[in-house]
């Protein structure tokens, strides 16, 4: 385990070292001056030339990407090209809005669809089984940017059950510390917290909800693939020769087994679950990063937009890599197998 | 029957490919999701001829009219027009060469380029196709949205930019599939039984790999297409793909929200058109996928 | 005395797109308290659907029908499922082919023993860990595994064909039962390593008197301690009796080219050719009518279109309409 | 007879990782030499794991060693050159199944070598096909089928076909007997007598049935733990075995025999 | 978090109605649903409407105000003033104990003084002053209305007693002080962040004398105002007041079904009728001196020609979109001052839709075969617009009939205004609000040389002859000659065209019924200073 930490850490910072040689010459593939696409100074601002100094700009393209990182790392990640404050507070914050959202979304769709898959799977060929996989693939080919003007139309429109949009009922003077709506309202001080909550969740279900749709509907079925797949097995058979409950079985043996496949495709599943994210926030006006990420298209700010990316990317890449920790941790076996190739 | 050994068999037999079809044929739901994709390409193919307007040409006495069963609604426009109204029949079938069209053809480029790269990294071996499964592991965990939308940042939001993001996108889901796939057919004994023959790599690959990995490519033709026409139509929903005033039905779904709630037929049509296209391409794929999976077993 | 296991006239039918195929035509089988059976049969002989019915682990779309299937002279067929779960756990064992395969590869060997071990005293929750251990090192001990400490915290993955056996071995034992089922347990394994499990076959079979019913595909990986033997091909009874009996005068056509063709018979020359059963095995699609052997059959004659009847012969019983050897034996 | 094959200290290892840093190799073949007649029937014993199939796949080609070489008439064979190979050795599968190619039809597959390894003419590779077709207890119809419509023992006919269409000197097998059914493996031993008879070709196989040892082979290497313990005629093995090994894996009848 | 959430559905839906504390908080406070981030929080510095509407009225106060509906000025922080040395100097007497907000970040240790007036008049007047070029030093409003040029010096008489002094007489001089542009700082603050060394701060994180005072801002999502407790007209009766900012009208328009808006900026005219029909929605229109045009930037070839120009206004088809974009609620322009002023002239001839006609003019300009161009449209409503994006898509298949090609460009508003300040665009579909009534404000900020130096001149139209007519005709104090100057210049600038009139469109704002008070001006602006919430009626 120690031996593919180690391998895993070393491949973990290759690859983050190739997204930062991507993020920076991306600097040189944006339209427009190379400096301002970097750090989010104008040529018409005073500081334009320490600027260019402290990056280099006038030296070797290799130490440029040195000051590139060096800004990176110290948190030093350009101005905003609209509002010309520092981008990296204000992603932090907006990472917490999005990690929210990620994190019930994924817990939704874990505590949902893995019950549903393996139920699905027991009922194999009954007709709870086609209902669940039918609707499961008919969810799946929804364009979520559509479903979610549905949701929006039939839940906060017709029946009033949400708002349309927001993280919370903008007269609740919440301040913004972590970005996480539930977190910040753990963190303030204000006398309404109960009322705040509720408020918060009343936002937070639908947009939670439409996020998790997907990655739900791949769980369902993956998660009933891979129990069938289970049960035909060997072992499971002979552990009911043995003796052993059903109920065991299914916990002790069928579920892990079968867990195993579908983590490996859980970066896939986050892939999608990002994907979601990024079009749910600008539905539902999250101030996260994804929506700070299509609006920067829009305005041309390019240093948002590198933040957003180089946040999101590292985020997918660190959830990956934990998952892959995780994986070889619970699954000894499959480590050999991984570290064959 | 023909002789003391061949007793018990059938005579001519069908090949394993032509024995997959037959599988597949035989779900009503598959057969129905393949029809259904069958018409609308061929609507979109024959848009020409079967739109009643041109998708531009604006009616302006008549906008916001629904469709032709609702008591408000006209004969001529059977799905009623938009708010600047356009025939919205009309901009939904010319809307699918965006939608449809463009991504098959994104789709297919994509298939070439990455089945050649991945049959070439299967095909090596050692340091640089480990290199490079560990790149593609860490590539295809980049959802394709972001990188799409990091290219249309370069190059400002047009159709060649959708084009070439989706493109590029795309390829290495190809890659990886083909190349696993290749990888784990160069292990069968099949194939090791044909280098034993002394056939050259490239008849190894041509002759014995390809078509036992059709399958694979077909299944992730289907996953690729569903994953392009939802991207360019997200890209088109966020403002960022397809440019006004194309009939694309991401960016038609767009705009039609900004009057959702006076004319819900225009926001309901395009999604609508989206959603079953999709879905029968999900289903194609699904159904291939497990109609090749029960001819492995009967094999 | 009474068989512990009563077989009279099984027959298992699978729904298949041309009507149900027999798969198991008429089976009967009676094995003694303490006895060791070896059923011999080729590929598509229904051997292990045998096994599955006799253990209650019957799919929806079979259909079985039997005069009698007894364990202990209860009938099998007429109990509900969980009581046949219940005798099923309670009595009877059962060993694989490929015992790494059955054993569950994400979890240690040790803990798999142990779960096994804990189901009958699941009532006490909160058994003493080390108590649990010392049974457990007994159990490994009884199927001569000394490394019970590396055993135990390993994976199925890193034991060998052999020593995965005897871990399959002992969770069959940890509930004493008093008959076991053997599937092919040796077939993919070396012919020294074969001999070492069935040394322990037969030593559990001497010692706790547990019979043993030994499915086998081959005639030369049969249990050498074996009493009685059956042949069974495509879903039909062939021949039974006693070992020796049926080795040194075979009365079936089959049972005798099965005995040449294993090599049994010495006195065959080397390198020349062996008498053989001429085709293939038919599919359970194309299952002749009668007597299933009948195409192949070097004495097969018109009538044997017709299912012979089994026929009693001195202690042994076969089916067929044109015996080999003298009818002397014939009461 | 002279000596056809000789195989000169064979060595291959595998390297596997023990703990982080240390590599641990473990031998599954241990300078093996011995040599082989044209005709002549060579039996390969030993327990699972004994570097059994390792040496048949390096005869074959399938991989190749890390030390030591093997010579076919005197000539050095060189690793991955699998056209010069092939048209000397050959080697019968265990598993006819996995062995053919199931997109394609049998036909197709047994032309494959005659196309890379002759310069005939379409017809009669065609021909050639369809004689050995017969040769091998198959009929013309069998070229047109598909792999997963044959039988086992039909399998087993084509890859016996398969090897023996380039008129090799050398066959290799892989306990390609053991899993065949008693009834069916009876009829291919009784086709590869035949044929060694009328090719004059050298076997090499690998099985751990005694029994089949004793019937076909006129030599017996005894491998243990990727060693050579033992390589003789099968008559000296059987009376006057060295090791005790031997004696265990020769007569297990004896001991089964023996409650 | 399951039960959670089940609870939160739970508690949404009959049986157990929101928290009392909810409704509390709710009651406490306003939400304005706006449609974009102001650029800055002090208007000096932004014409755009979205940071007037955000700060102006709120936030600040004028020395005097214009009300529209008597057309008097009356009095702001201004108690009294009047005209010396024949309209050359006037003399402001300041009202006394007003109070600058008292904030985290400053606290006032005296009442508003003359000091204050200097200093807010100072930072855009002196080039020298310390505050000049902070935050961008562009003062397009004052460039553009000529106050800078106007305004000689302002003199301190006492603590509560200032003088303007002109360089020259003008009639605009008080309405161009009453618009929301001229609001008033807080000199002790300006000198405290000088001293703490940040003194960019002074437009984001504002001090005024205004009825709200700025708690926090959060780009995309909020601004957060407080009542100021001790506003000298009184305290207002919200206490909290928030702007959601919301660029999605349709999104606006759902969030005040919903109740999650009290009062929405521009909703969506098409909606309009559905709004009506709901009894918890009201919506009123008003008219507003405002016009939608399309600017051709003259600086960018083949724009420069005015064939060319002529041709393009021929050649797109405006009754149809007053049509189909303004459902009829507008008016089709025919000149650039709207019918609500003074100096409108009946009988302006415009360009009728021709594409016959425009084509023949694209042939005598050269371009036979037509040409390419981009058409940039803000993505926001505007009171003049409310779907420029929209309306570019009627103009783009027009266009296409004389074949030009268009291609539509549209960015964020505020990033849409810089560019075009810089000139990056070809043509662009804007508009303007007046400001006043002086009809001078529609031309001048709008088409004069100096407006094209402070880039709000869309059109970088320059012709030293119109600014001299226009000096002139400010100077008159004669409201029939001017009207008479204003008509000839008016007809002078249409046959240029640099930029094409479209519309005028009445103003509206929609709000729940339980909201009064909520005043539009019409020179643009927001006020909701004596806005209040009815009393709550349960659900």
């Amino acid at each position: 385990m120690f031996r593919f930490s180690l391998r895993r850490i070393l491949l973990f910072s290759i690859t983050l070292w190739l997204l930062s040689i991507f993020t920076f010459s991306l600097n040189y593939w944006y339209p427009g001056n190379t400096l301002t696409n970097m750090s989010g100074v104008t040529p018409a601002m005073d500081t334009y030339h320490d600027e260019a100094n402290a990056r280099a700009m006038d030296s070797t393209i290799f130490r440029q990407y040195g000051q590139y990182i060096a800004h990176l790392t110290r948190g030093d990640w350009g101005l905003s090209l609209t509002s010309q404050e520092p981008v990296f507070p204000r992603l932090m914050q907006q990472l917490g809005a999005t990690v929210e959202l990620m994190i019930l979304g994924a817990l939704l769709a874990v505590l949902v669809g893995v019950p549903l898959g393996v139920y699905a799977a027991l009922q194999q060929r009954q007709w709870q089984d086609r209902l669940i996989l039918s609707l499961s693939l008919s969810t799946y080919s929804i364009p979520v940017f559509w479903f979610a003007q549905l949701a929006i139309l039939l839940f906060a429109i017709q029946l009033d059950w949400s708002p349309v949009t927001g993280q919370i009922h903008p007269l609740y003077a919440i301040d913004t510390q972590t970005g996480s709506i539930l977190v910040d309202i753990w963190l303030s001080d204000i006398p309404y917290r109960a009322s705040a909550w509720v408020n918060a969740l009343k936002h937070l279900w639908l947009p939670t909800l439409v996020v998790a749709l997907i990655p739900l509907t791949m769980l369902v079925r993956m998660i009933r693939s891979a129990v069938l797949d289970t049960l035909q097995l060997n072992h499971i058979k002979a552990a009911r020769v043995r003796g052993l409950s059903d109920r065991t079985i299914l916990v002790k043996h069928v579920l892990p087994t079968s867990i195993q496949p579908v983590l490996r495709e859980a970066g896939l599943q986050f892939s999608v679950l990002v994907t979601n994210i990024m079009i749910v926030e600008v539905i539902f006006n999250w101030p996260g990063i994804g929506s700070a990420l299509v609006k920067s298209i829009f305005e041309r700010d390019y240093p948002v937009l590198q933040g957003g990316v180089i946040c999101l990317a590292m985020l997918i890449l660190a959830v990956n890599f934990a998952v892959d920790l995780i994986h070889a941790w619970r699954f000894p076996q499959v480590r050999d197998v991984i570290d064959e190739d | 029957m023909k002789t003391k050994h061949g007793i018990y068999y059938q005579f001519k037999a069908p090949s394993p490919l032509l024995m997959i079809w037959r599988e597949f044929h035989a779900n009503p739901i598959s057969v129905a999701a393949y029809y259904l994709l069958a018409v609308i390409v061929l609507a979109m193919l024959l848009a020409p001829i079967l739109a009643p307007y041109s998708p531009e040409w604006q009616f302006t006495d008549v906008i916001y009219l629904p469709p032709a069963w609702h008591p408000e609604g006209e004969m001529r426009f059977v799905f009623g027009t938009d708010d600047l109204g356009r025939d919205i029949l009309s901009r939904v079938l010319y809307g699918a060469w965006y939608s449809l069209g463009y991504p098959l053809i994104a789709t297919f480029i994509a298939a070439f380029i990455g089945t050649t790269i991945g049959a070439w990294a299967g095909m090596s071996r050692g340091v640089q196709s480990s290199t490079l499964t560990h790149f593609l592991d860490v590539v295809l965990t980049i959802p394709s949205l972001l990188l799409a939308l990091v290219i249309v940042a370069i190059f400002g939001p047009s159709l060649h930019t959708v084009m070439i993001a989706i493109t590029l996108v795309l390829i290495p889901q190809f890659i990886h599939s083909v190349q696993n796939a290749v990888y784990t057919q160069r292990a069968k004994e099949y194939v090791i039984a044909a280098r034993l023959n002394g056939c050259s790599r490239s008849y190894i690959l041509r002759r014995v790999i390809f078509p036992n990995i059709t399958s694979v490519i077909v299944v992730q033709l289907t996953f690729a297409l569903s994953t392009a026409i939802l991207d360019i139509a997200a890209l088109g929903f966020l403002g960022l793909g397809v440019q006004s005033p194309a009939p694309e039905w991401g960016t038609m779904l767009a705009r039609s929200l900004d009057h959702m709630y006076l004319n819900p037929w225009s926001m309901l049509l395009p999604g609508l058109m989206l959603f079953v296209t999709v879905l029968s391409i999900n289903i194609l794929g699904d159904n291939l996928h497990r109609a090749i999976q029960q001819q492995e077993r009967l094999s | 005395m009474n068989p512990i296991l009563d077989i009279r006239n099984l027959t298992i039918a699978l729904e298949s797109p041309e009507g149900p195929v027999k798969v198991l035509d008429g089976f009967n089988l009676q094995l003694a308290e303490g006895e060791i059976h070896t059923l011999v049969g080729e590929s598509g002989s229904g051997k292990s659907l045998l096994a599955k019915a006799i253990l209650g682990f019957i799919q929806p779309k079979w259909r079985i029908t039997a005069d009698r299937l007894w364990w202990r002279q209860q009938d099998l067929l007429a109990m509900t499922t969980s009581q046949r779960r219940a005798i099923t756990s309670q009595d009877m064992a059962m060993i694989f082919q490929n015992p790494a395969s059955y054993l569950d590869p994400y979890v240690r060997v040790g803990h798999q023993l142990e779960e096994v071990m804990m189901r009958r005293q699941s009532t006490r929750l909160f058994r003493r860990k080390r108590e649990q251990r010392e049974q457990l090192s007994q159990l490994l001990q009884q199927v001569e595994i000394d490394d019970i400490d590396a055993i135990y915290t390993s994976y199925p993955s890193q034991l060998s064909d052999g020593v995965a056996q005897k871990i399959g071995v002992a969770m069959a034992l940890a509930h004493r039962p008093k008959f076991l089922v053997a599937d092919e347990p040796t077939s993919a394994m070396g012919p020294y390593t074969r001999h070492q499990i069935y040394q322990q076959l037969a030593r559990l079979n001497r010692d706790d008197g547990m019979s043993i019913l030994l499915i086998t595909q081959d005639l030369t990986s049969m249990m050498p301690q074996t009493e009685r033997l059956s042949f069974i091909y495509c879903g039909q009874l062939m021949e039974v009796g006693p070992k020796d009996e049926l080795l040194s005068r075979p009365r079936h056509p089959y049972t005798d080219a099965m005995c040449k063709m294993s090599f049994l018979d010495q006195s065959y020359p080397a390198k020349t050719k062996l008498p053989t059963l001429p085709g293939a095995i038919p599919t359970s699609q194309n299952l002749p009518i009668g007597c299933r052997l009948g195409p192949r059959c070097p004495n097969a004659q018109r009538i044997c279109v017709q299912r012979p009847e089994l026929r009693m012969s001195n202690k042994r019983q076969f089916a067929c309409h044109y015996p080999l050897g003298d009818g002397d034996d014939n009461e | 007879m002279s000596n056809l094959l000789q195989i000169h200290n064979l060595t291959k290892y595998y390297v596997k990782q023990v703990g982080w840093l240390k590599q641990q190799r473990i031998c599954a073949l241990d300078a093996v030499s011995f040599t082989v007649r044209q005709g002549e029937t060579v039996a390969i014993i030993g327990e699972t794991g004994s570097g059994k199939s390792t040496l048949i796949k390096l005869i074959a080609g399938i991989d190749t060693p890390h030390a030591g070489s093997i010579a076919l008439n005197g000539t050095l064979l060189k690793p991955y050159d699998y056209k010069s190979r092939c048209q000397q050795i050959r080697m019968i599968f265990q598993d006819g199944l996995a062995s053919l190619d199931p997109q394609r039809n049998i036909g197709q597959q047994l032309l494959e070598p005659l196309r890379f390894n002759t310069d005939w003419p379409l017809a009669k590779q065609h021909q050639h096909v369809l004689a050995t077709l017969e040769r091998v207890g198959l009929l013309a119809e069998h070229f047109d089928f598909y792999p997963h419509m044959l039988a086992s023992g039909q399998l087993a006919r084509v890859c016996i076909a398969r090897a023996i269409l380039l008129n090799p000197l050398v066959i290799v097998a892989d306990e390609a007997l053991s899993a065949l059914d008693p009834s069916i493996r009876a009829q291919i031993i009784n086709l590869l007598i035949d044929l060694k008879k009328e090719m004059g070709v050298s076997f090499i196989f690998s099985s751990h049935s005694p029994e089949l040892v004793r019937h076909l082979a006129d030599k017996i290497l005894v491998l243990h733990h990727g060693k050579m313990l033992e390589f003789d005629t099968t008559v000296t093995l059987i009376t006057k075995p060295k090791q005790p090994l031997t004696q265990a894996l020769l007569h297990m009848e004896n001991l089964r025999k023996s409650v | 978090m399951t039960r959670w959430l089940l609870a939160a559905v739970c508690l949404s839906l009959a049986g157990c109605g929101p928290l009392k504390t909810h409704e509390q908080i709710i009651h406490d406070g306003l939400v304005y649903c706006s449609e974009g981030n102001p650029e800055s929080f002090n208007p000096q510095l932004d014409t755009s409407g979205t940071t007037v509407d955000a700060t102006s009225a709120q936030l600040y106060n004028r020395l005097i105000d214009y009300d529209a509906e008597q057309q008097i000025f009356v009095p702001g922080l201004a108690h009294r003033w009047e005209t010396l040395d024949q309209g050359q100097r006037y003399r402001f007497h300041l009202r006394q104990q007003v109070n600058f907000h008292h904030t985290p970040w400053f606290s006032p240790t005296r009442p508003f003084q003359a000091e204050d007036v200097l200093f807010s008049f100072q930072r855009w007047l002196d080039p020298q002053h310390p505050y000049h070029t902070i935050n961008g030093g562009q003062y397009p409003f004052f460039r553009a209305s000529g106050l800078m040029q106007l305004i000689a010096r302002i003199e301190i008489i006492d603590p509560w007693t200032v003088d303007f002094v002109l360089t020259r007489i003008d009639s605009s001089f008080l309405a161009n002080l009453a618009t929301d542009f001229a609001v008033i700082l807080s000199a002790e603050y300006a000198q405290q962040l000088t001293e703490q060394g940040t003194p960019e701060l002074l437009d984001r994180q504002p001090v005024g004398t205004g009825p709200f005072q700025f708690i926090e801002f959060r780009k995309d999502s909020f601004i957060r105002y407080a009542a100021n407790p001790s506003y000298w007209q009184g305290k207002p009766a919200v206490n909290h007041l928030v702007y959601a900012i919301t660029p999605n009208a349709n999104k606006r328009m759902l969030k005040l079904l919903t109740g999650e808006c009290d009062v929405i900026a521009y909703p969506l005219v098409q909606e309009l009728e559905q709004l009506d029909d709901n009894t918890t929605i009201k919506v009123t229109r008003s008219a507003s001196p405002n016009r939608a045009f399309w600017a051709f930037n003259t600086a960018r070839p083949p724009f420069d020609q005015t064939l060319v120009r002529q041709a393009l206004a021929h050649a797109i088809n405006r009754p149809a979109m007053i049509q189909t974009i303004y459902h009829g609620q507008a008016q089709l322009a025919a000149g650039i001052l709207p019918s609500t002023s003074w100096a409108y002239q009946a009988n302006a001839t415009g360009y009728p839709y021709d594409p016959q006609r425009a084509k023949e003019l694209l042939k005598q300009a050269g371009f036979p075969n037509g040409f390419t161009m981009s058409i940039w449209a803000p993505a926001i409503q505007r009171v003049y617009n409310p779907n420029a994006l929209r309306m570019a898509e009627l103009m783009q298949a027009d266009l296409a009939q004389v074949g030009i090609e268009a291609q539509i460009i549209s960015y964020e508003w505020n990033t849409f205004r810089q560019r075009m300040a810089r000139g990056e665009h070809d043509t662009a579909l804007i508009g303007w609000v007046a400001d006043n009534a002086d009809p001078d404000n529609f031309l001048r900020p709008l088409l004069s040389c100096e407006a094209v130096r402070s880039g709000a001149n869309r059109t970088n139209w320059c012709d030293p002859d119109f600014d001299q007519q226009l000096l002139a005709a400010i100077q008159l104090t004669d409201k029939e000659q001017r009207q008479q100057l204003y008509q000839r210049i008016e007809t002078h600038v249409m046959h240029q065209v640099p930029l094409l009139p479209i519309a005028s469109s009445l103003r509206f704002e929609a709000h729940r019924q339980n909201i009064t008070g909520v005043e539009l001006p019409p020179y643009g602006g927001i006020r909701f200073g004596n806005a209040r919430r009815l009393t709550h009626v349960p659900l």
